[in-house]
């Protein structure tokens, strides 16, 4: 077992764990984060995308000891409080999502794109990024338009209402 | 999945000589990529461990070799399968003919391989090189063996 | 998953320590090919030796005429580096093509350079702007580095520290991916360094990347996508598998290497 | 409309859950002490189990058992069923093999369960299944259906000695071969619809628990159907009787079909748990899901189509063999047979139309019900055939289309389906109008200038949904009928609470069905709760499949609500101190006719728990009222899809370029949920057409067991969708609703594969039509083009 310690959601936590244990494992089963999902095996389909230290990664293929001192944002982490983020509330405006199982790590995927390539993103920019992450219900059409829209939220370019709501 | 990939390479030593090596099991053992251990059970069957390495990948084969279709001394045919535990199964055989040629031996095989499991539902992309690069080896390893010996007398 | 052993480094005297050993023992640089193995249990590295921590390994620097990466540098690093971008954009757009953002950002160099995986993207760059891989012992040409399927120069216990890549004048990589894994189905690299003209090959070949030198001869005589017109790669040694035969690839190599030189001449 | 009710895009009530992490799928749930289950799988397509040594295994510290094939039977627990009976054309019943949950004496397909290993931890149970030593002795696996059928071909059930399962067959042999007999052009094609793997972003998981104080049994599980599940469990698997099990469905992360079934997996955990007494929790990886989630299509056809010389239709003979794979899977029968051949007239007046279906065994995973089930094999065959057609005798195959589509209401088919209403042309018209269908010339030329090759393709398909009318089903040979259940619950405070025996995946029957209820009892939306997925909860319910849960599950809700306001009526009545016939139910209050005397829905609510002024003889108090809704008919939502496309000649590569979409779903609850699944459902027959494949070798193995090798659509493969609608009101059900769940990829491979052969200028091109397919057709046409 190797103590980690790290921030999850700007909380610290440290555990004991088996090395072995991978970052999604220990968000869901240690922390009881369920938020973030295990959709595959081979890192392709972006459902367990988390921010480690500001950039997106599939913690599927993280090491939960190799995070130790790292801070971790997952979805449960993106909302103030009540107040969604942008990215969320756009997704929920535009219905970017139907079974809601890719979701979270679409959304933490798209803020990180904006994070990296800015508020006013096209079509094309926007699907290219989107590679890592699969959805199976929404044909990506709907998540597009979240996707860009969310971009703009977050740059303050859209009325505070979506976000409010 | 099954590939089948064929080859030959010319040896500077007589048949006979090429002929015994290839039934010698401290040099098949030598030849057979990552062979941990090869026991006779009998004077044509083998009971083989093979360590696999292919990039990332390893997996340890446990299985038995056969000696079959013996034709002293223009070839047989070799015939092996392995269980991997996890990584699935493999199994293969490869026809050898032996010709008498100026330069020594020209030894000719006809490889075809097969894997089942995890290797063949994920490694798609990959399985005909690797085979291709086994066989290779073995045939490289099995030349060399034969030259070494030769140089040395 | 099998249990094993996990250890961070450092330095990489250390972790050649460990290596040594024990030589079973697997180097961690950014895991995204080892983890997802050894999730399979296709892999059971008794010893993990994480060079995450191991400072100066990462990093992006120029010398003289060279771009000089450490090893655990991240793609997605690579791929936004101004110091990259200004001096080989060629390889900046490499590396912004490998796996998805997220694999970017753990991904690195030196792991996929190690690695020599058939279809990854940057062993091509290295044969073709003729880089320096350096390792904790030596300096080694990428021309004797790489030698076939998953197979590197490399000696047990020898860890990549960083990788040289002089600035070529004109350069391009254009890949085919793969439809469902995007590896490259075909990834080929051209680059023109004064009158040395080099084309690497990457995702066709099951020996891994190659130098395709009838084309490289083509383009010496004039550096144009015509000049390739009826230089055909042969399909002996491509990989055929169920989403490409080895004559596609063989084709796909051509029309890769043509749209390459064609990128490379801003085209 | 208000802002609520029917027609509103209301944003939905389900995804703040979803967006902030909070959804709660099966394998989010941890219940105390469970345990984990780990199942040891056959890496070889046919063998035989000579025997299984897992002594090893149980002597691992943290395993609490190894259960194989031989302890079910020990505990009498019965195999796997297919509910759906099909007699074969000599009447003879289908040759359904044994399907145990764990194998015994016999494994069929790699992936096939040889035994699971319970254990405190996942990674000990995997250590454990290493050390079990399975005895094979290897058989000859069959892996192509058209090897299956030959003489000698090894044989997987002893049932089926020529692997058949049926050979089945629909309409008119006589009507149609005379048509063909006067026939001016026949058109005659070959066609192969690939195999798919649904892969519903959340693998199947399950969470088995036994109470031994009251002899009763939970399963958590990802179901489309949970009562359904728990029937089978029940009445055929012999698990534990209906009123000892619970299942329960939570946020299940889509379905598409391949959550209907019952299967190996789910079924051992509700077994095991009541062995190890600790809950037993299962979860699919990836690769397991590839090699054991129930796979769809994989239809080889060869059609004819007979056409007089003005062009018209006069007759279709269509002869598929459909691969079933190793077992029959819960529904797996009746897909390529009363699913399928019914379709085939899509929207064509076609006189006479003969089907023979052959139903095969195989060394392969299991078939069944994927998103469309049938209807998009059907639709396939029927759109390519008429594209071709109007190919070969040099019409515009819009212009071909339109002059035989159904233009009189009702229709009956030659091949069951009595069509209730449909204005086809009005959909044709509006989708060429949007897609510029009259400068799709100038468009090709401008393809042509950069190399390129432009083509575009049509789709006017029909499908059969709300599935079904529990008599007409009942007389074809399912196991049970297909109506639906509701119950609506008022309480005092005039809060609703829904029970629906439909269930959500995905579909948002949390926002819809609470639209219907707003719109009929005239309150807030957030005094509504919909309940569903769990048959503690909700009585009994057939689930969410066929496009069903509006047309069906909805007119359940609508009947039980016209139950609560009758009765609502009554208890106004009293309240109000009026005739119960001068009350009048309107925007949400209850008032007497002609005064102004009125009660707000909630203030009768009250009353019909206050029930002081009832007399009791003559009024219960309380207010919930159940209903259960069996359709008189099938719903028919159709549509014209059309597809552009651009293709990279030098490479192969089909860029979808622009796609249009205008269907006919009839009554629209909320249009941005149903663009949003038709979105879904053009993705994934544009997947189908161009990228997904289940791909089995000589062996038996899957070689795409993992998205390395299947080819999942993903964002930069999809162009965005231009979609539209006409209406014509469905007159079956009481809403006119009519389904709009699986159209998308019912219509869509045909779309596709038509603009890739009009941009080719031939018709050799199979599905998928990957790259290296396109790349090889595209020199084919340069052949073609070079000799002309």
């Amino acid at each position: 077992m190797t103590t980690v310690t790290m921030t999850v959601n700007g909380k610290s936590v440290t555990a004991n764990v088996d090395p072995r244990t991978l970052l999604a494992q220990f968000v869901r089963e240690n922390l009881r984060l369920t938020g973030t999902h295990v959709g595959c095996d081979t890192s392709q389909c972006g459902a367990c995308v988390v921010h480690v230290d500001g950039r997106a990664v599939k913690s599927c293929t993280v090491l939960a000891v190799s995070c130790d001192g790292a801070s971790v944002t997952t979805i449960e982490g993106l909302a103030n409080g009540a107040e969604l983020h942008p990215m969320q509330a756009a997704f929920r405006e535009h219905h970017g999502l139907q079974c809601g199982f890719c979701t979270p790590g679409m959304i933490m995927s798209a803020v990180d794109i904006v994070n990296r390539k800015g508020h006013d993103l096209d079509e094309h920019t926007i699907r290219e990024e989107l590679e890592g992450n699969i959805c199976r219900c929404t044909g990506y059409h709907n998540i597009v338009k979240a996707v860009e829209a969310g971009a703009k939220a977050m740059g303050g370019t859209v009325a505070a209402g979506i976000a409010a709501e | 999945m099954a590939m089948t990939m064929n080859g030959e390479a010319v040896l500077p030593a007589p048949r006979e000589t090429v002929w015994a090596k290839l039934n010698d099991p401290e040099v098949l053992k030598a030849c057979i990529p990552g062979c941990q251990s090869l026991e006779l059970a009998s004077p044509t069957e083998f009971a083989a461990v093979a360590k696999v390495k292919v990039g990332p990948v390893s997996a340890t084969f446990k299985g038995r070799v056969h000696l079959l279709d013996l034709d002293p001394p223009n070839g047989y045919r070799i015939q092996g399968e392995g269980e991997g535990g996890v990584a699935g199964f493999a199994k293969g055989g490869a026809n050898v003919r032996l010709e008498e040629v100026p330069e020594g031996t020209k030894l000719v095989y006809d490889v075809e391989a097969q894997i089942g499991g995890k290797l063949a539902q994920l490694g798609g992309r990959l399985i005909n090189g690797v085979a291709k690069k086994m066989a290779d080896e073995f045939f490289g390893n099995f030349a060399k063996a034969v030259g070494s010996e030769n140089a040395a007398a | 998953m099998y249990a094993f052993n996990y250890q961070r480094a450092k330095s990489v005297r250390q972790a050649a320590g460990l290596l040594a050993k024990n030589g079973e023992a697997k180097l961690l640089a950014g895991g995204q090919t080892l983890l997802p193995t050894m999730k399979q249990r296709l892999a059971s590295p008794p010893v993990l030796v994480d060079l995450a921590r191991i400072e100066g390994l990462a990093g992006i620097e120029r010398k003289g005429r060279a771009i000089v990466i450490g090893a655990m540098t991240k793609h997605a690093d690579v791929a936004t580096s101004t110091l990259v971008r200004e001096a080989i954009p060629a390889l900046a757009a490499l590396a912004e093509g490998i796996g998805d953002p997220a694999v970017r950002n753990r991904g690195t160099i030196g792991g996929s350079v190690a690695n020599n995986d058939p279809s990854a993207d940057y062993p091509a760059a290295c044969l073709a702007l003729g880089a320096t891989i350096v390792t904790n012992k030596r300096k080694i040409p990428a021309d004797e580095f790489f030698q076939g399927l998953f197979t590197t120069a490399l000696d047990e216990g020898e860890i990549i520290v960083k990788i040289a890549f002089p600035a070529p004048s004109k350069a391009a990589y254009v890949k085919f991916p793969n439809p469902a894994s995007r590896y490259a189905m075909v990834g080929v690299f051209v680059a023109k360094r004064g009158s040395e003209i080099r084309v690497a090959v990457t995702g066709a070949s099951s020996d891994g990347v190659f130098r395709w030198t009838a084309a490289e001869e083509a383009l010496r005589s004039r550096f144009n996508p015509k000049s390739l017109d009826g230089v055909a790669a042969s399909a002996d040694g491509m990989i055929s598998d169920i989403h490409g035969s080895a004559e596609y690839r063989a084709h796909l190599v051509g029309v890769m290497a043509k749209r390459a030189v064609s990128a490379a001449l801003g085209k | 409309m208000t802002a609520t009710g029917i027609g509103a895009p209301v944003r939905r009530r389900e995804d703040f859950r979803f967006i902030t992490g909070q959804g709660r799928y099966t394998d989010d749930i941890e219940r105390p002490g469970q345990t984990y289950a780990y199942f040891l799988r056959s890496p070889h397509a046919h063998a035989a189990i000579r025997s299984i040594d897992a002594a090893a295994a149980r002597a691992t510290p943290g395993v609490l058992a190894v259960l194989t094939g031989d302890d079910l039977a020990a505990d009498g627990v019965g195999g796997l069923i297919c509910g759906w009976m099909i007699h074969s054309k000599d009447g003879t019943p289908m040759k359904a093999g044994a399907h145990p949950a764990l194998a015994q004496g016999k494994v069929r397909y790699v992936g096939d369960h040889v035994a699971v290993v319970v254990a405190e931890t996942l990674a000990i149970a995997k250590d454990a299944a290493e050390k079990i030593v399975v005895d094979y002795q290897v058989l000859a696996p069959v892996v192509d259906m058209n090897a299956a059928v030959k003489k000698g071909a090894p044989v997987i059930h002893d049932v089926a000695p020529d692997n058949v399962v049926y050979d089945w067959h629909l309409g008119d042999k006589a009507a149609a071969d005379a048509a063909f007999a006067k026939a001016k052009h026949v058109t005659k094609i070959d066609l192969v619809n690939n195999r798919l793997v649904p892969n519903p972003m959340e693998t199947r998981a399950a969470i088995g628990e036994y109470d031994g104080g009251s002899e009763s049994f939970t399963l958590y599980t990802t179901s489309q159907n949970p009562h359904v599940a728990r029937l089978v469990l029940s009445a055929f698997i012999g698990i534990a009787p209906e009123h000892k099990l619970r299942v329960i469905a939570p946020d299940v992360g889509g379905g598409f079909g391949s959550k209907i079934f019952i299967y190996a997996e789910e079924t051992v955990c509700v077994w095991a748990a009541k062995k190890v007494g600790r809950p037993v929790k299962w979860t699919s990886d990836r690769t397991e899901a590839f090699l054991s989630d129930a796979h769809g299509r994989d239809h080889i056809t060869h059609a004819e189509l007979a056409l007089d010389d003005k062009g018209r239709m006069l007759g279709l003979r269509v002869k598929t063999k459909a691969n079933l794979g190793a077992y029959l899977s819960t529904f797996s029968s009746c897909v390529p047979t009363y699913l399928y051949a019914p379709l085939l007239s899509g929207q064509y007046d076609i006189p006479a139309i003969y089907c023979e279906v052959e139903g095969v065994y195989t060394n392969t995973a299991p078939v069944d019900a994927y998103r469309g089930a049938g209807r998009p094999e059907a639709t396939f065959v029927v759109e390519r055939i008429v594209e071709v057609a109007a190919r070969e005798i040099g019409q515009d195959p819009a212009a071909f289309r339109k002059k035989n589509f159904i233009r009189k209401f009702p229709h009956q088919t030659p091949v069951i389906m009595a069509y209730d209403t449909g204005d086809y042309a009005a959909s044709l018209d509006k989708a060429l109008e949007l897609i510029d269908y009259k400068n799709i010339g100038r468009r090709k030329r401008e393809s042509a200038r950069k190399g390129k090759m432009r083509g575009i393709g049509f789709s006017a398909y029909i499908e059969a949904c709300g599935i079904a009318p529990s008599a007409a089903v009942g007389s074809l040979g399912a196991g049970v009928g297909l109506w639906e259940s509701a119950e609506v619950r008022v309480n005092p405070v005039g809060t609703v609470e829904v029970l629906t025996g439909s269930h959500s995946h995905g579909q948002g029957h949390e926002t819809t069905f609470a639209q219907l209820v707003c719109d009929r009892l005239g309150i807030p939306i957030d005094q509504v709760s919909i309940v569903h997925g769990d048959t503690d909860k909700v009585q009994f319910g057939m689930g969410t499949y066929g496009s069903r849960s509006g047309a069906v599950g909805m007119s359940a809700i609508a009947k039980a609500l016209d139950k609560v306001i009758a009765k609502g009526k009554k208890v106004a009545a009293y309240a109000l101190e009026a005739s119960e016939a001068d009350i009048e139910f309107k925007d949400g209050r209850f008032g007497v006719a002609g005064t102004d005397k009125s009660l707000a829905f909630g203030e009768v609510a009250l009353q019909a728990y206050i029930a002081h002024k009832f007399s009791g003889q003559d009024l219960e108090p309380g207010l919930k009222e159940g209903a259960f809704y069996d359709p008189t008919n099938f719903t028919f939502p159709s549509g014209v899809h059309v597809c552009e496309v651009e293709i990279d000649p030098d490479t192969g590569v089909t860029r979808v370029d622009r796609w249009v979409a205008v269907d006919d779903f009839g009554v629209i609850i909320n249009p941005m949920i149903v663009e949003g699944q038709v979105h879904g459902g053009i993705a994934q027959g544009v997947g189908q057409a161009l990228l997904e494949g289940a791909h089995y070798d000589a062996s038996g193995q899957l070689v795409t067991a993992s998205y390395m090798d299947y080819c999942m659509p993903r964002a930069d493969d999809l162009p965005s969708f231009k979609v539209d609608h006409t209406t014509t009101p469905c007159p079956s059900n009481p809403l006119g609703i009519k389904g709009c769940g699986e159209a998308g990829a019912i219509a869509a491979p045909p779309a596709v594969i038509n603009a890739i052969t009009d941009a080719l200028g031939h018709e050799d091109v199979t599905m998928p039509a990957t790259p290296q397919v396109v790349w090889r057709a595209a020199r084919k046409a340069a052949f073609r083009t070079a000799a002309e």
